[in-house]
């Protein structure tokens, strides 16, 4: 196995600049072995975590969002940083976000984005602490076709 | 920045007969969801069509787009009015599964 | 017009990293609005710095290549930036590299890449410094069909 | 990093009636040089036939590919052996046009 490598992704935080991360991940993932499906499932959950740090993290004067992309022969880690407000992520909110036990008059809209991240990662981490802003990491393990010998 | 908006996401409408569909294509995204929200709009309004939109050419969708949907969903559902997808490719079906929002576009014989 | 915004990459300086870098571009510059033709020039300009980053910048143990894109409503900057060994740009090598007046036997390979920097872009700054690596800013106007009011 | 090249750059070769035909598709760049090089070295010194490649497909070049096709040109020049570009698409014309590889790719009787 390969040492690991990083690339580093410093962009505006506006909803202008989210595709180009997605670019980003596919290029990478796609390089790394990925089934369409899994770089389809990472594409949502990265820019979950972008449209997050664009939406919540700076007011009107703006901010800077970091990706990293972690690359190793096992996994892709891509961590999603940005230098906003901190939140404390609720229980309730990351316990039952979705609609499937909703009637349509109770649903309330938003919530989604954690719920989705972890669905369509293997692993989620979210660290959120005053004054430092929001890091949230989302891993995905590599799955061969075939085993290397 | 010059967004080229166009290149990334378009909705375009067709009605014919008490029925509007929206076809929709490209990367519904955080970026173009007041754009979509101002298509929608007035055939949101209009409780004597049948809306539909179409997703076969939509290359992705994340929880903005579904947020939007869902909206129009309590709208319509509010005004007794009907609102479906059609085509929906398997990945963006997957999402809709995932979160929940599909129980919401079965036909109406089927809904509790 | 919009304040300049930029989009910074700092990825590891191998061959199979250069590609990562024309999706970034491409991502970048059709967001501007410029043509097919120009991004392709571009995608060739920006390839021929990183390559030499690449090729050049390092020995052995590797390194990283930063590359800065600098977007307003006029023009498309692209900086690509390494750590490594400097070098003077002869001015032979910048006269006259093509193959223009050469016979096939004449050829020596290799010496294309600042000229085609240059033929493609519309301005190309190198500063290429002891013990501080190389710079190399490549920048292209975007020139509009319609002119705004 | 394990890299699907083949996803990338794709190099086919068809032999018939003493010619050779090698078809690119995809991106020839700095990372795929050694595969391109390992794929053209047998028909490069092969005198008997006519060697050709086809660009129809490829999407992108830059001088570490301009540079394999020159040295593939000298070393066909000195071996007094053909070797032809068909099928060029525009963009990579126009990096032939100007880098100047362009003209020995010309047919022989227009050559000085
Ligand atoms: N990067 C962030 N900075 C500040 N607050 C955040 C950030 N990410 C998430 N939050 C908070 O966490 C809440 C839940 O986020 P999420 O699950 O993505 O749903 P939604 O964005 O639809 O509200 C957000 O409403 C917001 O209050
Ligand atoms: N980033 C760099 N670091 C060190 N040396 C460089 C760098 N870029 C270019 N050079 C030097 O300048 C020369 C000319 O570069 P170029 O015009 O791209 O042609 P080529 O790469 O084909 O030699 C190179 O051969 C190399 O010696």
């Amino acid at each position: 196995m390969k040492a690991d490598q990083t690339v580093t992704l410093n962009l505006p935080a506006t909803a202008d600049y989210v595709d180009i991360v997605r670019l980003n991940l596919y290029g990478i993932a796609s390089k790394m072995g990925f089934s369409y499906e899994d770089i389809e499932d990472m594409k949502v959950a990265v820019s979950e975590a972008c449209n997050n740090s664009v939406l919540y993290a700076y007011g009107q004067e703006g901010g800077l969002v970091e990706v990293v992309f972690g690359v190793n022969g096992e996994e892709l880690t891509i961590t999603v940083k940005d230098e906003g407000v901190s939140f404390a992520l609720s229980q309730e909110a990351s316990d039952a976000p979705t609609l499937h036990n909703k009637e349509l008059h109770d649903v309330e809209i938003g919530g989604l984005g954690f719920y989705l991240m972890q669905a369509l990662m293997d692993d989620v981490r979210v660290a959120s602490e005053s004054g430092k802003g929001t890091q949230v990491v989302l891993t995905k393990r590599l799955t061969r076709s075939e085993e290397k010998v | 920045m010059t967004t080229n908006k166009n290149d990334k996401f378009n909705a375009r409408t067709v009605s014919e007969e008490g029925r509007s569909i929206v076809y929709l294509s490209g990367e519904l995204d955080l970026s173009v969801a007041p754009d979509f929200r101002l298509v929608m709009e007035p055939l949101v309004g209009d409780s004597d069509v049948d809306l539909a939109i179409n997703l076969k050419e939509l290359k992705y969708i994340d929880s903005t787009g579904i947020g939007i949907l869902l909206s129009i969903l309590k709208a319509r559902h509010s005004m007794n009015a009907s609102f479906s997808v059609e085509e929906v490719p398997t990945q963006i079906q997957k999402l809709f599964d995932m979160t929940g929002i599909a129980k919401f576009f079965e036909p109406q014989e089927n809904s509790q």
